[in-house]
């Protein structure tokens, strides 16, 4: 696994993994199940086998604790990279991040800073259900101290988790689940992608989109069929969403004039509300037309086949509000054609469940 | 056949083959496709949760987890709405919002099962507190594992439980692991479960919980002592799981386990082991075996039927539910 | 205690409380100190002389798993109120409010609520420092399932606990220590206020200025002064943050053409975002300037008296910000008198600490 | 004076007065308002601290509590910071942004307290798991209270720390209290919180935290057992606050302790017992007594000097260190 080669999300996060516990022997890798047969859905393949039993270990199923203990490793010279099968299980470890970690280096004068990497798994579909596929970024966001990033692509996977290693901060490093299977170039070199900045994934000058995440992947089909219909819409990837990199969005909204805001959380008190308001604060007078968000709807996410069709928002709906925000009206047939035509609940025929 | 009567023998017996072959329908069906939600099976674990539904009654109130079939099925849960709840149907048990890992069925006093490891430990306890404050009858009972004992929040539901001598009964099947974590991993070389249990403050036993004789008997004397209001009480029954953590497979080929350690526990199947018991008690014939087997599978095969037959839930409805609307 | 008398703010949750466990046996009351001599800032005064220790209890250290027994036992019938000194200790219950009390109707297809109320208070002043005074409302305001207030005035301390304990859902009820002294006329009779309505405090017609817990009695104060400048400044209390009254907002900010959405958290990521992107989506057409948020700092609070004297904004800055916002520029000493004069970090001469 | 040798017996002597009378002066000077952050004091508790002074080296990492002046001034960390800190001044050990709750002196290997009870103790074993995968020498020392334990984390740290063996003491002060809560009201009647620990897999020992010789032999040969790498040890030793839970006052007034129990424990002053026995065994004279008290008085008064006359940090400072800059 190597060489300027196209590789999945998840060979990429793999890669980055080897890189960093290759250069620097304070890297550590731990994790429920990092060093099971299933390997974390193959991004800590072969760690155990080539740095050994010390450095890459499994541990009991005590989220806080154990993120603790990864700060009190990190504060004693160690960069661990901590790993979450599922966000929703970080739930228990609130106290060791915002209390600990995110303030370790602010409450003690700068002598002394915590640099951990978490790893969270954002899941989806296949009836996941109610507690297996939070959105919860928005929370990390809040939270100052905290770094928090959300790469799309394989080769920003890599190198933005190279950067989050060798960041001297607590970084909250969120993979979509649907990503994981998602192939692109990365480079060979162990060259670290900075954290704090977004990229510009297609430039336009009619709408700024500017999502996160998998919803990036959905804003660029959008995208496309936008400008078969004379739409140009700009997609920015925000990559980072503590900080956000405010002159990359705010530039772009200066030059379209509108904003439509794409969360994968959901939407009341998400990323995309306070993306809105900083535009409407900063750039309101060139605004064209209202700002917008999308979100998930504000309530759990139901198990049944049957009644998640309509919980996440893809490129057709994107691509319809977008279409309202610049031309009006928007018939619902126009961008149809941009609807999955397979499962709804599964990112490709090759899953077969159960998670 | 010590403390059961016959008639109760052939219960427990009925209910460990009601769910195997409940649990062996929904691995067989699986791979359709049409269940789209992880689903834990407790093919082998029979025994514990068989022997309770001979013990707990309707006043008693039970949690589980993730793995949850065996302990709704033996609280006395409905079979039809746990198969179209895997299903994803209306008609599922949680109306399809929950999946195979949040069934319920209230009118039995099974009030949940939830799929974060340890999250039920303390709502099991706070069950136990409701029933002391309000003078009600009956325990409540905290089905969990081997894994989520190590989570602190199990830790401090036993320490307020044993505190306030709560009527509240923890079940622990020790399956050895945890996904594919084994115990060595995760706990100390030698700790006991129960014996760290009863350090915390809670009265303990262990046993074999693949043997329904000694299950039985652990299982009772634990209850009689919560019952009697002694105070909280947690029982460790060793088992095995024969399939996979999660999923419709066996995986002793991946290597977690080895099929040695696999094959010895598969010989301790408790079904196999307790039929052959009640045989040669002449409690049952190999006949009446048979016919036990043949009359759940067609009431599983029924239920598999209504649930495929069933409709999904009306999407319009998913916004439904986020908040109670009457006050209480 | 009793008779629409001039009461403080600890009194009348007091009164509440003794109100609501009279009214019904179900009802109890626990959390740390809860019956202890200083019984929460006098909040607990007398409850477990009245109801017993069986319904007033104090409970071992152990925040998640105090919380999911409270859960169990709203699940078996009783209405718990659990208390916590101060909101930063809860961070470690979350699992439990998120994944639990948040979802449980809706995971169960609505068989089963949670009906609990869980009191935070939110510390200030007096060196609590990085955690002993967070301000996380942001974190519940986003969570479906969840009802998060945050009354400011006695009566409504008074009221909206009462409906807290009784509405069937779990209830984050919000209490800032610096109210805990503020002083009001409060209803002798058991009488519930809806816990999903903002109210008017002040009316105006220039600008909207849209508050929360004691960022309302600041925002009070700036609209007097306001006046004196002929500025008519439009207060709104939002007493809930989850659900947010938007009719009220909306109606406000339709009529005043401005919005200044004052939050006492982190100003990224805060409910005033939240405020000001709805806004903006809802009201873009009604705008007469950008609209704008104050919030705390992005960085956790220092102890030092020396470093917090601007950490907190009050109504000097608010009416200044406002001024801006309807005329333009503003001198900053115009508004110098609003400004406190006694030390900063208390709420009055009467406090001496500790806490 | 069997292990102590008389050089010992007089440092540890002078580390109990250095402790006392710092906290003495903290109280003394509380009430002037300039000390504004919430303090917990330590005195009556000074002995475990001061034998621990005794034992660690530089190379041993400590981690403390809300209640952490002793355990910072016994580890070596600077009176003069720590006064600072308290006053809030620039010259504070944590610049003034952490205050009494927040202490740090890393040049002795004091790492760091915080206030959120049980904060520390996974981070305290984190600081052992890197010394055990850097092959460091020292150990981590993890100090806690008897309401700390109620924590799922410590249960949780206490389980890895067990399950790796790692190179840390965790040293339980169990002072009867929790703010004002007693133990009786925390955990279940009966249980002893070492025998706890033990059953979680740490070795335990438990003894006197006001007798400087049984505090000396339980701490050293805890110490012993985790250097020589045999494991996480956890000690329990009794005491007791005289002050309030937080400032400066007594509050026996207010009803959640008797005055007779005060009385009782107020007897067992670690200091003046030490002070008779040093005395009866001609180790020290009263003279050097009060040259000990007088010279650590001169040494108070000049950190309390400095504190006062110091300047607060710039507030423009306070957006700084949010986060760290350059990289690791
Ligand atoms: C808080 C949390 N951490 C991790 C997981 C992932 N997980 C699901 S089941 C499981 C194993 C639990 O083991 P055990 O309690 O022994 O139950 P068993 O599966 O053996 O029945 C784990 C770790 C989870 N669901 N929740
Ligand atoms: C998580 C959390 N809960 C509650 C508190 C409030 N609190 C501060 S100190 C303390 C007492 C802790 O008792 P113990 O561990 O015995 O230490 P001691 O004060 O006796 O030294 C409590 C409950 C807190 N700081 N953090
Ligand atoms: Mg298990
Ligand atoms: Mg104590």
């Amino acid at each position: 696994m190597s060489s300027n080669d196209m590789i999945t999300y998840s060979q990429a996060i793999n890669l980055a993994m080897h890189q960093a516990m290759e250069l620097d022997p304070s890297v550590i890798c731990y994790g429920l199940g990092v060093d099971d047969p299933k390997r974390i859905f193959g991004t800590t393949d072969n760690l155990i086998e080539k740095f050994g039993a010390e450095r890459v270990f499994d541990m009991p199923t005590a989220e806080n604790g154990m993120l603790g203990i990864g700060i009190g490793a990190a504060i004693n010279g160690l960069k661990p990279v901590m790993v979450h099968q599922r966000m929703d299980f970080f739930l228990l470890a609130m106290d060791q991040l915002v209390n600990s970690a995110a303030k370790w280096n602010y409450m003690f004068n700068g002598q002394r800073s915590v640099p951990i990497t978490i790893r969270l798994i954002v899941g989806r579909g296949w009836g996941q259900g109610p507690t297996h596929a939070q959105n919860l970024q928005a929370w990390f966001a809040h939270i100052p101290g905290l770094k928090v990033v959300m790469p799309t692509t394989p080769e920003e996977a890599r190198g933005m988790l190279l950067q989050s290693i060798v960041d001297p901060n607590p970084v909250v490093f969120i993979e979509h689940r649907w990503l994981h299977g998602q192939t692109g170039i990365v480079r060979d070199t162990p060259t670290p992608i900075p954290i704090d900045k977004a990229v510009m994934r297609r430039s336009g000058t009619d709408i700024s989109l500017v999502a996160m995440s998998y919803q990036v992947v959905e804003a660029l089909r959008a995208a496309s069929a936008l400008e078969q219909q004379g739409i140009s819409a700009e997609v920015i990837d925000l990559c980072s969403i503590r900080p956000i990199d405010w002159p990359t969005i705010l530039q772009s909204v200066e030059k379209t004039g509108r904003i439509l805001a794409l969360d994968s959380g959901a939407l009341t008190g998400s990323v995309s509300s306070e993306v809105v308001a900083k535009v409407s604060e900063t750039c309101f007078s060139s605004l064209k037309s209202a700002p917008a968000r999308m979100g998930l709807p504000d309530h759990p996410e139901p198990t049944s086949y049957g009644l998640t069709k309509d919980f996440y928002y893809g490129a057709d709906k994107i691509a319809i509000k977008a279409h309202e925000m610049v031309l009006g009206e928007c018939e619902a047939e126009r961008y149809a054609g941009l609807a999955g035509t397979g499962h709804h609940d599964v990112p490709g025929d090759y899953f077969k469940g159960p998670f | 056949m010590m403390s059961l009567s016959s008639t109760q023998a052939k219960r427990i017996y009925s209910m460990m083959q009601f769910i195997r072959k409940t649990e062996e329908a929904i691995a067989d069906n699986y791979s359709s496709g049409q269940m789209r939600c992880p689903t834990h099976l407790s093919i082998g674990q029979e025994c514990v949760p068989a022997v309770l539904s001979e013990i707990l009654t309707v006043n008693d109130l039970a949690v589980s987890t993730h793995r949850a079939h065996a302990h709704y099925l033996a609280k006395g849960g409905s079979l039809d709405a746990m198969v179209a709840e895997i299903y994803g149907k209306a008609t599922g048990c949680s109306g399809g919002r929950g999946g195979s890992m949040h069934l319920i069925d209230e009118s039995v006093g099974f009030m949940g099962s939830t799929a974060i490891v340890g999250n039920t430990i303390p709502i099991g306890v706070g069950l136990g507190l409701a029933k002391k404050i309000k003078s009600e009858s009956g325990i409540a009972v905290v089905f969990l594992g081997d894994g989520a004992i190590e989570e602190g929040v199990f830790y401090e539901s036993a320490n307020f439980a044993a505190l306030k001598k709560l009527p509240v009964l923890f079940v622990c099947e020790n399956n050895l692991y945890s996904v594919y974590s084994s115990l060595k991993d995760r706990q100390p070389a030698g700790r006991k479960i129960h014996e760290l249990a009863a350090s915390i403050g809670l009265w303990t036993k262990q046993g074999n919980g693949n043997s329904v004789e000694e299950a039985y008997d652990v299982c009772l004397e634990a209850y009689k002592h919560v019952l009697s209001g002694l105070g909280a009480a947690f029982i460790e029954l060793d088992t095995y799981r024969w399939r996979e953590h999660c999923g419709p497979n066996y995986d002793n080929d991946i290597g977690y386990r080895s099929v040695a350690e696999y094959e010895q526990h598969r010989a301790n199947d408790p079904i196999a082991t307790f039929e052959t018991q009640l045989i040669e008690n002449k409690i049952i014939s190999q006949v009446d075996c048979s016919d036990v087997v043949d009359e759940i599978n067609h009431k599983v095969a029924q239920a598999f039927e209504k649930a495929k037959a069933a409709p999904f839930p009306d999407e319009r409805s998913s916004y439904q539910h986020v908040y109670a609307q009457e006050s209480v």
